[in-house]
């Protein structure tokens, strides 16, 4: 996994590229969402190739650090497969999720 | 392409990095059976499952103990066997993910997605030999999720 | 990253499609034990080359006959086996492909490229258990073709 | 594998794509080219993914049969790694080989 976060209007725009699965990338994503500047994060998922059930669990648990820091995590650009695996698990209806940067970054 | 009698075996040592490896065998056996490339995504991603839970809740992570998987592919019924050297566990006392309040947990989804993508799955544990799930699935069903499951 | 004392075995029956799937667990291995994808793959194909002899000159391509493939992985040094259920043959009558009398032909290219991509290749038989190939090739040495064999 | 086949100026140009490897394309490549309309056939390999060294031999075996009716077999656009097992067993020396189309057809 790799992540990389630009600031819009003080909102961190965090982009993960390549797996976030048990062992590789999944403590990652949690340590990068932890150590963001902005409680107003914008997670683009578009570069994501491989997820699994250690990874969703890694989205939930950024998901609940944010939101009890009082901040907003959002996500943008949800590849087709994990879309599927928030939809089964009924996560989609936790998540806010956009796919179009703009407005994801006015819904702030 | 039906392939009667096809039987494949693998055995890794336990470390997370050999998933893929079973994974890929999964993948590649499901789309020389024909199955489309989704379907056999869906079934790899069963196997991860089943293959992180035996590395990391049967063999606790050490790299001495091994998990194995047997693919056996018989017309259209695949079955998929991963046994690891644990102590087992009773899969009675699972807590549903789509409960309410496990919703936001972070863990505790692996199993169910195995149950999503694939047909059944069962569980079955002998003292001293660990832990034993068999898979099937019918690749002529059409594939986990776009079946309809969801 | 060094990964000492790994050890990865598959079994499969003798079907040409068969042969990726070994190749794919060779190519995964190479990759995760940090070596490039072009030396991935030449190991790969070296890996498909003593599989697809295992099944066409080994077990004649009689499904029910097995070929085993182990890896095994010491820090940087790779090692693997390749064993058939045939009956053998004399490696020191196989003809030089490079040859000029040969150049032309069809055939009799496989285990020249064995010998190109991995470090050292060694045949084995014994009476009734068949033909058993031990390639090694040190991951750290760089591969094949780019270090300088060609 | 998968070949399709074009004319221009009573060349063929056979468009090879996918695997050339023992029981998946390595006989078809040789029936292919032995029922070309014309003897003079200009191989596009840019899409072969895999070869094996059956594919190699079945490269081999074409040319020798398009030589033998007095027809001619030249190769358009290797990708590297067939390049390299082109050079490693010097049948490179053998073939014709062109990186442009337009060099190779006024080469007939
Ligand atoms: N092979 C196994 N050996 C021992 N316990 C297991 C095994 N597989 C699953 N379990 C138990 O079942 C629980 C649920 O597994 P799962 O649904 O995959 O979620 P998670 O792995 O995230 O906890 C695990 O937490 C573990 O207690
Ligand atoms: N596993 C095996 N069992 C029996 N014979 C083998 C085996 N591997 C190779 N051979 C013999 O060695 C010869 C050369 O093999 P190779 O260089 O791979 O070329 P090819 O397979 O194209 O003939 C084969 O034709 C066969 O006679």
């Amino acid at each position: 996994m790799k992540a990389t976060t630009r600031d819009v209007n003080g909102i961190a725009i965090i982009k993960v590229d390549g797996k976030i699965t048990i062992g590789a990338g999944d403590q990652q994503l949690r340590d990068v969402i932890a150590n963001a500047d902005s409680k107003k994060i914008l997670l683009d998922l578009s570069g994501v190739t491989t997820i699994d059930s250690s990874g969703i669990g890694e989205l939930v648990g950024s998901y609940t650090t944010v939101t009890n820091k009082g901040g907003k995590l959002k996500l943008l650009h949800l590849p087709a497969k994990l879309n599927e695996l928030l939809h089964v698990t009924q996560l989609i209806t936790v998540f806010e999720v956009y796919e179009n940067e703009q407005d994801a970054l006015t819904s702030f | 392409m039906e392939r009667d009698g096809e039987r494949i075996e693998i055995t890794i040592s336990s470390r997370f990095e050999n998933i893929e490896l079973v994974q890929v065998i999964a993948e590649h056996l499901c789309e020389n059976a024909g199955m489309d490339e989704d379907g056999s995504h869906w079934i790899g991603m069963a196997v991860r499952e089943a293959v992180a839970n035996a590395i990391k809740h049967g063999n606790k992570l050490d790299v001495r103990k091994k998990v194995q998987a047997t693919f056996e592919l018989n017309g259209h019924d695949l079955s998929i066997t991963i046994s690891d050297e644990g102590t087992g566990f009773d899969p009675e006392t699972v807590s549903d993910p789509l409960n309410p309040q496990n919703l936001m947990k972070t863990s505790g989804r692996g199993i169910f997605y195995m149950r999503t993508f694939m047909d059944q799955i069962r569980y079955s544990f002998e003292s001293g030999s660990g832990t034993s799930l068999v898979m099937t699935k019918n690749l002529a069903k059409g594939t986990g999720i776009a079946s309809g499951k969801a």
